[in-house]
């Protein structure tokens, strides 16, 4: 039962952190569980390797090629996030005078949003699907205002509102996708199950199923952050500590996007692809040129990086829409690639505003004088999130320029106008965070926590020049299933 | 086997570098070492790439495929004899480059020159990729990995907010260059653009004349954009000077050249079919691009600035003869075409050997004399005079001075021109040699700013500089092998003309009249012919039996006197022509080009600043716009919680009622 | 989902009437200025809410339905609402919110949702079973009615207020329009109203403290300029 | 044997023959603005006496200084080898055609320019700047005359030209009249004469090529202004190739040279008549004139180009 395992792991931390999660002992704990639960993902992933995908649990647990992707993602981010949190958090407990209680808070509530994130990966039930990504979202809101700062407080109400209302959409979506169900597989609980469902898609009624997708899309989209649905995701980003902008980043937009591809399929069913295509390709490119756009006046560098997860998210999106395999492919690629750059950009721009103590990028100066471990990990990590090679971020983004020149040729110099902005507003800000004279009067921080910054682009390295086999297969037949 | 030798020893010579590259990073702790060793190492493989370069011009074509980042995405090499040429052009400049730096760089502090020792290398290696690239992906990778190379070296002295800018703009410009290329690249290889968009699949590409003028036109906008053609060429003023002195050497010999290449590949093979409004197009460009950078290299006031400049005025003469070449090849008039063809290729070689000589030489002067600002230089020749030697050859190279190489190849580019009756087409026909006398006003600009360049720097009276010293050994042996080459390619250029035959084979399947001896006859003897080597011993005899006549017959020993000036008493250096000054008959003739504005600084000098017209009257506007687009979207974050409810609100009812 | 005939005689127009009582609740919150009667209002729509699961129930016969029932009563009739009336009092929040339409044009606005709702609604409903016909209609325009709510209420609380009637609005149509989702997930959603119910108590005294108001006014200070 | 003889006896003449040009000229105009001339032989004279003087080198000058006058000479005497003067097809002929003629007074040209920076003398480098101007929009004109030319007869090398005008008798091109006009002024232009530049005067402000020589004297000065000599008759003559070819004889018809030889001479004494007509007749130009000039030179030149596209000849 692997994936009982793996979310066993998760869960049985949240407890022992509440109770124990304070202090260096929390920090280790934290770190010791997610490489518990890493480990059992890899155990998991071995499984599926060798006798593809399953389901358990009666059905209610299902792994397929494309949710064991996100699930290794998953871990490793956990893993690496749980590692900077360490060294980070310690500063920051120092600097905002944190109680043990909110330490202990901190460490569970950030278990119980992995430990969601893992669940709503594994469920083959679209109602628990639902149910983690709201925990998710309580989890998450508690993070966000953790510094009990007016702005903090302000983000997360925004991000709790929002959300919850985007939310209420998606469950309303879900009801009615039930109500159609219902129609083809009876009353009953498994009625919900996305297995169940995928074999019966055809059958399901289109005007409900449409109506339907629109909520879950609306829904869920405001958590991956598609404009205009975004606006809770510059605030949230900014004002929670910088371990939280990166798994929110790194994990919960991308499981957002998940739920609704996995919507996707079943409307696909029951439309043909056209309809969700689509909807997915404008809110793509909408989000894309908003967020480029709006890079460009940025001041805040957390708020920066956050915009480019709205125009990365966009463009992973716009790939979907398209619905070819390829560029499916590509957007699998990308999703991945970003979630583990991404996350690298913010370990290093949240050791950078720790040292500087301003999230000001005009103060943020010269970090490759007076910390050059610091400094090229900035500037390695935003120079694949601009998509040079030998980024996975390249390859996706070339291999998504190409199908969309073959499907939607007409549409490629928004495409393309929207990455030369996004370019234009992120690199000249990098320069001058990376280059000139050191500043005076600066604590260098210890360089172990960004060690997985290395890691992590490593691993984006290697999904840019040489992807593992077992991986490609399992994208290619992810991006079959949703090319149905 | 020894068809697959060239691309083994390409492909091994660039992992040399790599190698090279990650050493010196290794050796960093030991700058001395790391220096003396990296270097003259480097210009050893810069040999082995030009033997390969040599032999892929009469081996067979062959190709190379690694599995790549996907099963079907294979990592695909290839070497044919116009990568064979580039080849030889990269390795010849980067052999003298290297030596040069081993000099140049020894005073570098450790940290610093690891750094650069692996940004050099893996410049010098994205360029031997891109001319190894055998499929789209490949090149884009290879493309990318120049550019960003060529970029940390920009910003090397990254203190300065002047070489931040430079490099954003620099990269900004090769970034959308790359993405419009890759678009070409896509159209051009249609569905096997999934396998990486092989080139082998690209020949001769079956497309709509439509399609095919826009995989023509973003190919071109991409490459101009390296390549500095107007007017996309904003960066190269701003980024060749900011780069230390051999790799702007680099820059402008070698990476603008790799454009060049691009185009060439993509325009004579893959788009087999030339559209008749191609190749005027081209040429057009060129030839702005050429006066305009001539004319602004006449009146910079910065040694690296202007020979930046000039590079772009080079670079539109190498695209009026490569647009010469496709009408040429439009109208099925191939013999010309190649004599066009020969006539750019030509050039782009000279220009990299005494562009690559200028910048080495102002890189020695910078070092010698601390500044390559002209205000504060003057009378180099006296403390630098072997450095002054070669920068003199270079000069009369450039400034197309016969019997040096720069001459040889305008005067094919010429030749070329008056050929044009030949064409069917009366208007174009009537038209080109306008173009060619374009061309001549551009060519005798560029004398008139090289003799700025050299007589403001290297003669009259010192303008401040003081102890000034001669270059290194190191620098001076490099300088005398590019100088070397410019006078060997001037007084040979039949040697250089034949090598280039088979490229010409490759590209038009139309070679060019076999060159013997001493002549240079293109297309018949009776037609045109020079003979530099007579042209030059001719000379020197006249030359030397005038001087041992005079000598004999009136021969006295010299008197050395004060300068007699009218007899002006006062005489202070900043009576000489200022750099500014020398240029001012053409601030005045081309006053609204310039936008020149006087005003005095705080000392009471008049400060000439002139305007890049370009920039104010295209990127400034757009810049404008984008912010203001950017604000306008930034309003939709009013910061109300009820407003962004109501964004949801909307969507969710707009879709509702769009899919009713 | 078998529903006897004698049930289908007096249970459907019941079950019609309490939908009817939930629409007009909502347009009354929509109508409502003093925050304490949109609080009761909040109430009596769970009281609705509970009383149509528990027919509904009784209709289908299904067992779990029954506990679904009492908790929703449990927890939307009673234990949030008095919650909301302590957190008024404790908080000392002034009574009654400005909106930022005024009322009529709010109601006006309201009417036009319910006819798009139902509008919307229709095909769908004209596929379901007889038990279920017009619930989703209904359902939706509950939930319109209460994120228009949202929109035109300017205070924290009744933001909330408005939250939880969206959260009715989809009760609704998870009993009555689908006769009830799986257990599980009710129990899920349950719990995730009950724990978001939790959060937002904290945060409240969080806001107070930080602002000493419940204005929304001090949580619109992070804008772009 | 005989083609290498004649091949000398053209350099050797074009030398000793500039003086006494450039005498002729000074005497008509002279007699043109009633005043005695100095007689013809001047020129020889005063080349005489500045070899014989000592020559100076002025301090903080390089080789440069010194190498130019022979590089110039040097350059001028090649140039007379190669343009047909008294004989088409000599040997030195297809070394360089009329492209390579032009470099060649670039050259030329480029040398005496960076001699007189060399000096950094305020005066000279005025003078260097403009005379580059000057050069620089002379040449796009001359060589938009000899395309014309080059189109006419269908190649670039200059006897190939002269031989091919020769056939065509007394038909005349308007082509090659617009020609002979734009090559006419460059001619003045490229020559230091009136109306650009003004060869007698020493004002410092209004010369040019006198300005790059102040620095020079005894030997070095008298090679100077003697290839200056040289160059106006190498300009003469180019002018007679292209316009009034006939009198040019093959190198294998030597024979007949004795009677070409005097039509030859009187075409240089009408040129030297009509320069000093026009160097009577027309004033001094301001030098931001002298653009303008050079425009309607190029403008010449490109309506004989275009003519020559559109009458076909």
């Amino acid at each position: 039962m692997p994936i009982l395992l793996v979310l066993i792991c998760a869960a049985t931390g949240i407890p022992l952190l509440a109770l124990w999660g304070d202090g260096r002992r929390g920090a280790a704990l934290f770190i010791g569980i997610n490489t518990l639960t890493l480990l059992a993902i890899l155990a998991l992933s071995a499984r599926v390797l060798r006798d593809g995908a399953f389901t358990a649990g009666s059905g209610q647990f299902m792994v397929d090629d494309l949710s064991i992707l996100l699930i290794l993602v998953d871990g490793v981010v956990g893993f690496s996030t749980a590692w900077f949190s360490r060294s980070y958090m310690r500063q920051e407990i120092v600097h905002w005078s944190l109680s043990r209680r909110r330490v202990r808070l901190y460490h569970a509530m950030f278990q119980t949003f992995l430990t969601t994130m893992l669940l709503a990966l594994l469920t083959n039930n679209m109602g628990i699907l639902w149910v983690a990504m709201e925990g998710a979202t309580l989890s998450t809101v508690l993070l966000v205002s953790l510094f009990r700062t007016a702005e903090g407080l302000e983000a997360a109400w925004k991000y709790f509102i929002l959300c919850g209302v985007g939310l209420a959409m998606a469950l309303f979506g879900t009801i009615l996708l039930y109500f159609a169900a219902q129609k083809v597989l009876g009353h009953g609980a498994d009625a919900l199950l996305w297995t169940h469902l995928e074999a019966v898609r055809r059958q399901l009624q289109p005007q409900v199923m449409a109506i339907a997708f629109i909520f879950i899309l609306v829904g869920y989209g405001t958590k991956i952050g598609l404009s205009p649905l975004n606006n809770w995701l510059p605030d949230a980003h900014a004002s929670g500590p910088s371990s939280v902008s990166a798994v929110l980043s790194g994990l919960l937009l991308n499981v957002a996007l998940y739920a609704v591809l996995r919507a996707k399929v079943l409307v696909d069913g029951a439309l043909g692809p056209d309809f969700a295509g689509r909807l997915l390709m404008g809110f793509g490119l909408l989000s894309l040129l908003v967020a480029a756009f709006s890079m460009l006046r940025q001041r805040d560098v957390k708020r920066l990086f956050a915009y480019s997860s709205i125009e990365h998210m966009g463009l992973a999106t716009f790939a979907f829409g398209i619905g070819a395999p390829l560029a499916s492919f590509a957007g699998l690629l990308h999703m991945i690639s970003h979630s583990l750059t991404k996350s690298s950009v913010f370990f290093s721009v949240g050791q950078a505003v720790q040292s500087v103590g301003s999230r000001e990028i005009q103060r943020i100066r010269g970090l490759l004088a007076f910390s050059p471990v610091l400094g090229w990990a900035l500037m390695l990590a935003v120079l694949f999130i601009l998509g040079m090679p030998p980024s996975g971020l390249f390859l996706s983004e070339f291999l998504i320029i190409t199908s969309t020149l073959q499907d939607q040729p007409w549409l490629t110099p928004v495409l393309l106008l929207g990455l030369g902005i996004a370019f234009a507003g992120i690199f000249p800000r990098l320069q001058g965070m990376v280059f000139g004279p050191a500043p005076e009067g600066i604590a260098r921080q210890p360089v172990a926590g960004i060690i997985p910054v290395f890691i992590q682009l490593t691993l984006v390295i290697v999904l840019g020049v040489f992807i593992p086999w077992t991986l490609v297969q399992w994208m290619q037949h992810a991006a079959l299933l949703l090319h149905g | 086997m020894t068809s697959c030798l060239p691309l083994d020893l390409a492909t091994g010579a660039l992992l040399l570098w790599l190698g090279l590259g990650l050493l010196g990073f290794l050796l960093g702790g030991w700058p001395a070492l790391a220096c003396r060793l990296v270097f003259p190492l480097s210009s050893v493989v810069a040999l082995l790439l030009t033997t390969a370069g040599f032999t892929a011009l009469t081996a067979t074509p062959d190709d190379l495929q690694l599995r790549g980042s996907l099963p079907a995405l294979p990592w695909s090499f290839q070497i044919d004899p116009l990568s064979g040429f580039f080849l030889i052009l990269l390795g010849l400049l980067a052999f003298a480059v290297a030596l040069f730096a081993t000099g140049y760089f020894r005073s570098l502090p450790g940290p610093d020159l690891r750094r650069l020792l692996l940004q050099y290398h893996s410049f010098l290696l994205g360029m031997g990729l891109v001319l190894l690239a055998a499929n789209a992906f490949t090149f884009l990778v290879a493309w990318e990995i120049m550019a960003l190379a060529s970029y940390f070296l920009v910003v090397t002295e990254h203190e300065e907010a002047g070489s931040q800018r430079a490099g954003f703009l620099y990269l900004l410009i090769a970034h959308l260059g790359a993405l419009a290329i890759l678009l070409g690249f896509v159209l051009l290889a249609g569905a096997t653009i999934i396998q990486g968009g092989p080139f082998s699949a690209m020949l001769h590409a079956p497309l709509a004349p439509f399609w095919a003028s826009a995989a023509f036109l973003l190919t071109f906008f991409g490459f101009s954009a390296k390549a500095g053609l107007l007017p996309l060429h904003i960066w190269l003023p701003d980024a060749h000077p900011a780069a230390p002195a051999p790799v702007s050497a680099l820059m402008s010999g070698a990476m603008l050249q790799m454009a060049f290449y691009g185009m060439l590949r993509v325009d004579f093979l893959f788009l087999g079919k030339l559209a008749m409004w191609w190749g005027p197009f081209v040429l057009v460009v060129g030839l702005a691009t050429a006066l305009f950078g001539v004319l602004f290299a006449a009146v910079q006031t910065d040694m690296k600035r202007l020979l930046a400049y000039s590079s772009m005025e080079n670079m539109g003469l190498i695209m009026v003869a490569f647009g010469l070449a496709l009408i040429f090849r439009a109208h099925g008039l191939n013999a010309l075409a190649a004599l066009a063809l020969a006539a750019a290729l030509y050039h782009a070689l000279n220009h990299a050997f005494f562009k690559g000589l200028l910048f080495l030489g102002s890189g020695s002067v910078l070092h010698g004399a601390g500044s390559v600002a002209m205000d504060h230089l003057g009378g180099l020749i006296r403390r630098m005079p072997q450095t002054a030697f070669f920068m003199l050859l270079g000069t009369l190279a450039i400034a197309g001075l016969p019997p040096l190489n720069g001459f040889a190849s305008e005067w094919l580019l010429l030749q070329a021109f008056l050929l044009s009756p030949a064409l069917p087409q009366s208007t174009l026909s009537a038209v080109l040699p306008l173009a060619a006398s374009g061309v001549v006003l551009a060519v005798a600009l560029a004398a008139y700013a090289m003799v700025k360049f050299y007589g403001i720097a290297f003669l009259g009276q010192a303008r401040g500089t003081r102890h000034v010293h001669e270059a290194g050994r190191w620098e001076r042996s490099a300088m005398a092998l590019l100088s070397l080459a410019c006078i060997f390619l001037g007084l040979f250029p039949g040697v250089l003309l034949n090598l280039l035959h088979p490229v010409l084979l490759e590209m038009l399947g139309q070679g060019f009249a076999v060159q013997q001896g001493l002549w240079l006859t293109p297309v018949s003897a009776q037609r045109a012919s020079y003979s530099p080597v007579i042209f030059f011993l001719g000379m020197a005899t006249a030359l030397g039996l005038g001087f041992l006549l005079i000598w004999s017959l009136f021969g006295r020993p010299l008197r050395r006197v004060p300068v007699w000036a009218c007899g002006f008493p006062v005489r202070t250096s900043a009576m000489q022509d200022s750099p500014l000054g020398f240029a001012q008959p053409l601030l005045r003739i081309f006053a609204p080009l310039y936008q020149a504005e006087r005003q005095a600084d705080d000392a009471g000098r008049w400060q000439v600043r002139i305007g890049e017209p370009v920039y104010r009257g295209i990127y400034q506007p757009l810049n404008r716009i984008v912010f203001w687009l950017s604000a306008q979207v930034l309003r939709l974050q009013q910061g109300r919680i009820t407003l962004y409810l109501l964004y949801s609100f909307l969507t969710l009812l707009i879709l509702l009622a769009i899919w009713r | 989902m078998m529903i006897t005939t004698q049930g289908l005689a007096w249970g459907i127009p019941l079950l019609r009437l309490l939908a009817a009582l939930l629409l007009l609740l909502a347009f009354a919150m929509l109508a409502q200025r003093r925050l304490l009667t949109l609080i009761h209002l909040l109430a009596w729509q769970g009281v609705v809410l509970a009383a149509g699961t528990a027919l509904v129930a009784l209709l289908t016969g299904q067992t779990e339905l029954w506990l679904s029932a009492a908790l929703t009563l449990s927890l939307k009739a009673i234990l949030i609402p008095t919650a909301l009336h302590r957190l008024l009092r404790r908080l000392q929040v002034r009574g009654d919110v400005e909106t930022v339409l005024n009322i009529p044009l709010t109601l006006l606005a309201g009417i036009a949702l319910v006819i798009f709702a139902f509008s919307l609604a229709a095909p769908i409903t004209a596929l379901t079973s007889a038990v279920t016909r017009g619930m989703v209609g209904i359902a939706l325009a509950a939930v319109l009615l209460a994120f228009l709510m949202m929109i035109t209420r300017h205070q924290a609380i009744s933001q909330v207020v408005g939250f939880l009637a969206i959260d009715n609005g989809l009760f609704f149509a998870a009993t009555s329009a689908t006769l009830g989702m799986p257990m599980i997930v009710e129990l899920g959603v349950a719990l995730d109203a009950l724990i978001g119910f939790v959060i937002l108590g904290v945060f409240f005294f969080q806001i107070r403290e930080t602002f000493d108001s419940m204005d929304l006014q001090h949580l619109e200070q992070i804008r772009e300029e | 044997m005989t083609a290498i003889l004649l091949e000398l006896a053209q350099v050797l003449l074009a030398a000793f023959l500039a003086p006494l040009f450039a005498g002729l000229l000074r005497a008509l105009r002279a007699i043109l603005q009633n005043r005695r001339p100095a007689g013809c032989w001047q020129n020889y004279r005063d080349l005489y006496r500045l070899f014989h003087k000592e020559s100076l080198q002025a301090e903080g000058t390089s080789w440069l200084f010194r190498f130019a006058p022979y590089g110039i000479f040097g350059a001028f005497c090649l140039a007379a080898g190669i343009i047909p003067i008294l004989a088409t097809g000599l040997p030195l002929a297809p070394a360089a055609d009329v492209i390579a003629l032009v470099g060649l007074f670039a050259l030329a040209r480029v040398f005496q320019v960076l001699a007189a920076m060399d000096t950094g003398t305020p005066f000279a480098t005025l003078g260097a700047h403009r005379e580059m101007l000057i050069a620089g929009l002379a040449e796009p004109a001359l060589l938009a005359t000899l395309f014309t030319a080059s189109l006419l007869s269908q190649s670039t090398s200059l006897s190939v030209i002269v031989a091919h005008l020769e056939q065509l008798r007394f038909a005349l091109h308007p082509s090659m009249v617009f020609a002979a006009a734009a090559f006419f002024m460059v001619l003045l232009a490229e020559n230091a004469r009136i109306p650009v530049d003004n060869p007698a005067t020493h004002l410092e402000l209004t010369m040019i090529h006198e300005a790059m020589l102040l620095e020079y004297s005894g030997r070095h000065l008298a090679l100077m202004e003697w290839g200056a000599q040289i160059k106006l008759v190498l300009y003469v003559s180019i002018g007679i190739a292209l316009f009034l070819p006939w009198g040019i004889v093959p190198a294998a018809e030597i024979a007949v040279l004795p009677l070409t030889l005097p039509i030859l001479l009187l075409k240089f004494a009408a040129a030297a008549l009509i320069l000093a007509l026009v160097e009577t007749l027309l004033a001094k130009m301001r030098l931001f004139r002298a653009p303008e000039f050079m425009a309607t030179a190029f403008l010449l030149g490109v309506v004989g180009l275009l003519s020559f596209f559109m009458l076909g000849a």
